[in-house]
């Protein structure tokens, strides 16, 4: 019986919650994206210094993935998209009765989110410097 | 099933200071973060990055300011990010964001059936 | 208006695994779901198993997932959820037969927050006093008629069904706000526990599916804060 | 399984979980209950518990008594009476020491509201007596004694439904079930089935009063969700179809608070008259501030301070929130922005079992007794409501006999050692259940249902004569044929619902019996009980209880008890 009660990953996707469900899942993802990322960053940057050989070139080639501009701006992507989330879970933890108004705050969310994106990513892919 | 119940709650019982604190950990640093990025930003455009930066660049100097990043980028403001207080500033932030980071993925971890399977 | 229904059945004796079976069915736009359940068991399936008792709204037995979202099966009309309606048990708890569940997990954590008051002074002989905004501080949370809608929303829960969830701590909230009660901190510490508000995600499934409008996350999130400050206010 | 306590309560409604929290406190106790207790429909209870605790104006348990008894026709027990009204009191300050969250006034005392029937003796008119938490009442009653159980480790048989008694071994019983779904259109629930009464009627125990039974005027239309009286007592007004307010026309002094067989009557009688809404069968209920308020300054109405009183849309939301949502989900009509189409909806069954002032089941005129079985609840007969229910009256019934039912019966098992059970308890029940699985005759319950449902509001509904109750009954015996020969669909043995809604349909068609032979047999009209044929009260003849037995054939005999007077002597009933 207690096998039926396990909700598996897609029976788990399939539920509608909306918006505040997406956004959270967008969180969790580009949370672990940004760990990732600075992991490898970090792990690469040693090698590429300190080792040279097979490793060198394992860490030259995983460079060169981070640094692709479709990387770069999936990045962006993830640490923007975190931190606005973050940002809004941390005032609205930090005042509970603002939690009611959580859909006009997700607005905020996003209405500062597409620009801070959007811009950097259109200037990161058209490679223009400031 | 119910033994299976009370033997996790009695493992998490013990967890409750430590999940308290970096509950509110996380939520410190993460505010910590995007303070630190803003003072970053605008310390680095003023003191002479401004004009030459890509997008790349201006990220990461916003969220890490250690001396590689800037070497590694057009600018001649080297000496600047080479005192010890960006050292001892990088290294802490490097440090928050490896706790908030790995506490990050072990609560993910913590929620998964995987785990559940595992400790029930 | 002729509707389509969809529904995922169990039956412990005959199926190893759940199965779908669909219906058609005649309804009016004002009818409730649960009225064209009722009309299946009656007229087409008496064997289809569910929980009802109140039929609008206020006792909580009919919390299922309709077209994808845990709702009270008695407070959706047939005109909002459109002419194709998928009707599913809820998630997380173990099904019994069709769309009924095993709520002895639920009712467990609820117990385990100390559902009653605790007052061990002597009542005075007429009421205690109490100011209408005192009163006023609860409210939200005293609506709660317990249908589990709000729990088994929850991702968290999902994944970990010892997370106490959604609607044990909207419970809870309901004491430890109230100022005639003297077992916050006893309350609080429980729900410091690991399985306890640190397990909430802030996803926010739960509140949007209470059929009541508590604002659980919120209710959540206080709790939380007392426990930072070790402060209820 | 068999499980030994000292105290069994059916039932985990407000009268089972008050009788089994008194009764824990004396005695090893269990409830057992079809649903879980919070789903009971206690929890459905809207407006208020009456208690005259004077909080917002004068008055006295006095007023409170005289109020029932003269709600009641004057076929309400007085002593009875006597006890609703003073334990009342501190049943209300009881459950605020449990932690009910009441609505507070600005010094901090339990709010009150006024309701249909409860008076000010002196002035006359309405008075501020039903204690509420905002309009879900009863859902926080059912909460805090559940609550209270839980704290006192009662232990619970949640999901198990009682089939049968054990009279022949005087089985330990504080029961408590609930009459109700055997009419069309009414505000109970799907799972109140009056299952109790059914079954201790099977087992001989005479059903009191069965004749009357209340309809509340304001039910949804066509769904008969209930819009509680507390609408009419925050200042909503009725209005038929020609934009009238019809109640001062029927009740003077007190209008749309008379008690509620009045006001269901007087709408029947408009709509009769032709004056329902585009001629058809409903009226509307108006509490849009505006018209609130236009009333209001005609009649002059106060605040208890002597101001004139006055509403806003903001305030009904906030006293009203609950119906305001009904209004939302079902009619998709706000309240405060328009008028509310209702008719009146069957609602509350006065008969029940019998039993003395401690909820002793009593089974004949002379009021013996059953040792150890009590009963309180909907499903009891005490009588304190007579022939008419006041609004509120009837969770103050099922807490304070609850809990004089818990306490007796907890004494009793002290004093009393474990009765010897029959050879094979079960048998009968079981028989019954397997007659019903297997049964192949093709009769469908849902067809019977409907049928019978139809049939008693047509034949058995605000309005009842001779010609229509003896067909009701004629009928009514061949539905019992038809279920007779009833198939299901379910053949399994879990979780089989649709068995045991089908054995619910019989114990319901038992008790539509029942009701219709005492309404033909009662030549008068009396509260809610009304006979076209005898309109007016005959109180030379009929100032007396009515008693229902059965017999073997499926029969009904008919006998009576006289009803304990007191104080006040029967008078012409105006409001
Ligand atoms: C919509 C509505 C509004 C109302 N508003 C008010 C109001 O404002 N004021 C007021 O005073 N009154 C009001 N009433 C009336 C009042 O609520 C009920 O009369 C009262 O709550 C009945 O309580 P009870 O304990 O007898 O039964 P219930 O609360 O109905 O409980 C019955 C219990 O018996 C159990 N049961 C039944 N059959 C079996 C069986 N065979 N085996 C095992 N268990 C069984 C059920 O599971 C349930 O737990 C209202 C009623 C309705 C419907
Ligand atoms: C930029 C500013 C940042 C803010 C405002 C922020 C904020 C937050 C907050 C509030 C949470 C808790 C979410 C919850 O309790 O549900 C969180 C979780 C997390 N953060 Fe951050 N964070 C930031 C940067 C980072 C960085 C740089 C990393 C990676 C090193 C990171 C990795 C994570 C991870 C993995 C989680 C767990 C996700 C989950 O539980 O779903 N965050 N963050
Ligand atoms: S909080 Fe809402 S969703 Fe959760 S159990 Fe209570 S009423 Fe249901
Ligand atoms: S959905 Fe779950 S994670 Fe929290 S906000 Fe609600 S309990
Ligand atoms: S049946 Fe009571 S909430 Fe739906």
């Amino acid at each position: 019986m207690s096998k039926l009660a396990r909700v598996t990953l897609p029976s788990a996707l399939r539920y509608r919650g909306g918006w505040p469900y997406v956004s959270w899942l967008l969180h969790r993802i580009s949370g672990i994206g940004i760990v990732f990322f600075v992991g490898m960053h970090v792990v690469a940057a040693f090698f590429l210094y300190a080792v040279q050989g097979v490793a060198g070139d394992i860490a030259n080639a995983l460079t060169t993935f981070y640094e692709s501009t479709p990387m770069q701006v999936f990045i962006l992507f993830a640490v923007l998209y975190h931190a606005m989330h973050g940002l809004r879970l941390v005032i609205l933890d930090m005042f509970p009765r603002l939690w009611e108004y959580n859909r006009e705050a997700m607005w905020v969310q996003w209405a500062l989110f597409l620009p801070m994106f959007l811009l950097p990513a259109a200037l990161m892919i058209m490679e223009v410097t400031i | 099933m119910t033994t299976a119940y009370s033997a996790r709650a009695a493992r998490a019982r013990s967890g409750s200071k430590f999940e308290t604190f970096m509950w509110f950990f996380t939520r410190v640093t993460g505010i910590l973060f995007l303070l630190m990025a803003a003072f970053n930003l605008v310390y680095a455009n003023l003191s002479g990055g401004y004009g030459n930066m890509d997008m790349a660049a201006q990220m990461r100097w916003a969220f890490f300011p250690i001396s590689f990043h800037v070497e590694s980028s057009a600018v001649e403001v080297t000496p600047n990010f080479l005192n010890p207080f960006w050292q001892l500033y990088s290294f802490l932030l490097l440090a928050f964001a490896a706790t908030h980071g790995f506490n990050g993925l072990r609560v993910i971890a913590s929620d998964s059936p995987a785990d559940a399977a595992l400790m029930g | 208006m002729n509707v389509k229904v969809k529904i995922r059945r169990f039956n412990p004796e005959k199926d190893r695994r759940p199965r779908w079976s669909e219906f058609r069915v005649d309804a009016q736009p004002t009818d409730r779901v649960l009225d064209v359940l009722q009309v299946i068991k009656e007229n087409q399936d008496g064997t289809l198993t569910f929980r009802r008792s109140c039929a609008h709204g206020v006792c909580g037995s009919d919390a299922m997932v309709i077209n994808g979202r845990n709702r009270l099966a008695c407070k959706v009309l047939v005109k909002d959820v459109g002419r194709s309606i998928v009707i599913e048990p809820l998630r997380g708890l173990p099904v019994i037969k069709d769309l009924t569940v095993d709520m002895e997990p639920f009712w467990r954590q609820y117990k385990s927050i100390k559902p009653f008051l605790i007052n061990e002074d002597d009542p005075p002989y007429m009421e205690r006093l109490q100011s209408p905004e005192a009163r006023a501080r609860f409210d939200d949370t005293t609506k709660c008629i317990l249908c589990a809608a709000c729990t088994t929303s929850c991702p968290s829960f999902w994944a970990d069904a010892s997370y106490v969830g959604p609607a044990a701590i909207v419970q809870a909230h309901r004491w430890i706000f109230d100022d005639r009660d003297q077992g916050a901190q006893v309350r609080l510490a429980i729900l410091a526990d690991g399985n306890g508000v640190w397990k909430c995600r802030t996803i926010y499934n739960c509140t949007e599916a209470c059929p009541r409008d508590i604002e659980i996350t919120r209710a959540i999130r206080e709790v939380t804060r007392a426990i930072v400050t070790g402060e209820v206010s | 399984m068999l499980h030994r306590f000292d105290v069994i309560v059916v039932g985990a409604g407000g009268a089972g979980l008050m009788a089994a929290l008194y009764a824990s406190r004396g005695a090893k106790t269990a409830v057992i209950s079809k649903l879980y207790p919070t789903r009971s429909h206690t929890g459905a209870a809207q407006g208020g518990i009456g208690a005259a605790l004077g909080n917002m104006e004068e008055d006295h348990p006095e007023w409170h008594i005289f109020d029932t008894i003269k709600g009641g026709d004057y076929l309400v027990d007085q002593d009875s009476a006597e006890i609703l009204c003073t334990e009342a009191v501190s049943m209300v300050y009881d459950l605020e020491h449990m932690g009910l969250p009441f609505d507070r006034t600005p010094e901090g005392r339990i709010a009150q509201r006024p309701f249909g029937g409860h008076t000010n003796n002196a002035t006359k008119q309405p008075v501020r007596r039903a204690c509420h938490a905002a309009d879900r009442t009863g859902h926080m009653i059912l909460q805090t004694c559940y609550q209270q159980c839980i704290k006192n480790n009662v232990t619970f048989f949640d999901e198990f439904q009682v089939l049968d008694l054990l009279i022949n071994a005087e089985g330990h019983c504080a029961g408590v079930v609930a009459a109700g779904r055997i009419w069309k259109i009414t505000s109970n629930a799907y799972a109140l089935t009056g299952d109790g009464c059914a079954v201790a009627y099977r087992r001989g125990i005479p059903l009191e009063d069965m004749e009357f039974y209340q309809f509340h005027p304001t039910g949804i239309l066509n769904l008969g969700i209930l819009l509680t009286e507390g609408v009419r007592g925050e200042g909503g007004v009725l209005v038929n179809g020609q934009g009238e307010r019809f109640m001062p026309n029927y009740a003077p002094t007190v209008k749309d608070l008379a008690s509620r067989d009045v006001v269901s009557r007087a709408i029947y009688r408009e709509v009769q008259a032709g004056r329902g809404v585009d001629g058809k069968d409903y009226v509307l209920l108006d509490v849009r501030p505006d018209t609130v308020n236009k009333y209001f300054e005609a009649d002059g109405v106060k605040n208890p301070d002597g101001s004139p009183r006055r509403i806003t849309a903001e305030m009904i939301r906030q006293k009203l929130p609950d119906i305001s949502d009904f209004c939302q989900t079902y009619l998709q009509l706000d309240p405060v922005k328009q008028p509310l189409p209702i008719q009146p909806t069957a609602h509350y069954a006065m008969g029940g079992i019998p039993t003395d002032n401690n909820g002793q089941v009593v089974i004949d005129s002379e009021n013996t007794p059953i040792p150890g079985f009590y009963a309180a609840g909907e499903c009891a007969c005490v009588s304190v409501h007579g022939a008419n229910r006041l609004g509120t009256n009837s969770l103050v019934d099922i807490l304070v006999f609850g809990r004089r039912a818990g306490v007796a019966a907890a004494l009793y098992a002290q004093s009393a050692a474990f009765p010897a059970l029959p050879a094979q308890p079960e048998a009968n029940a079981a028989a019954e259940l397997e007659r019903i699985r297997k049964g192949e005759g093709g009769e469908s319950a849902g067809m019977i249902r409907k049928d019978m449902r139809q049939m008693m509001m047509d034949n058995v509904g605000v309005f009842r004569t001779e010609e229509l109750l003896t067909g009701a009954i004629q009928k009514l015996a061949e539905l019992r044929e038809r279920w007779r020969r009833v198939t299901i669909m379910d053949k399994g043995a879990r979780w089989n619902t649709e068995l045991m809604e089908t054995w619910e349909l019989g114990c319901l068609i038992d008790l539509a019996y029942v009701t219709a032979v005492a309404a033909l047999d009662r030549k008068e009209s009396r509260g809610g009980h009304y006979r076209e044929d005898y309109p007016e009260r005959d109180d030379d003849n009929w100032l007396k209880h009515s008693l229902a037995f059965p017999l073997g054939d499926g029969g009904v005999r008919m006998s009576s008890k006289p009803v304990r007077l007191g104080r006040y002597t029967p008078a012409k009933r105006v409001y």
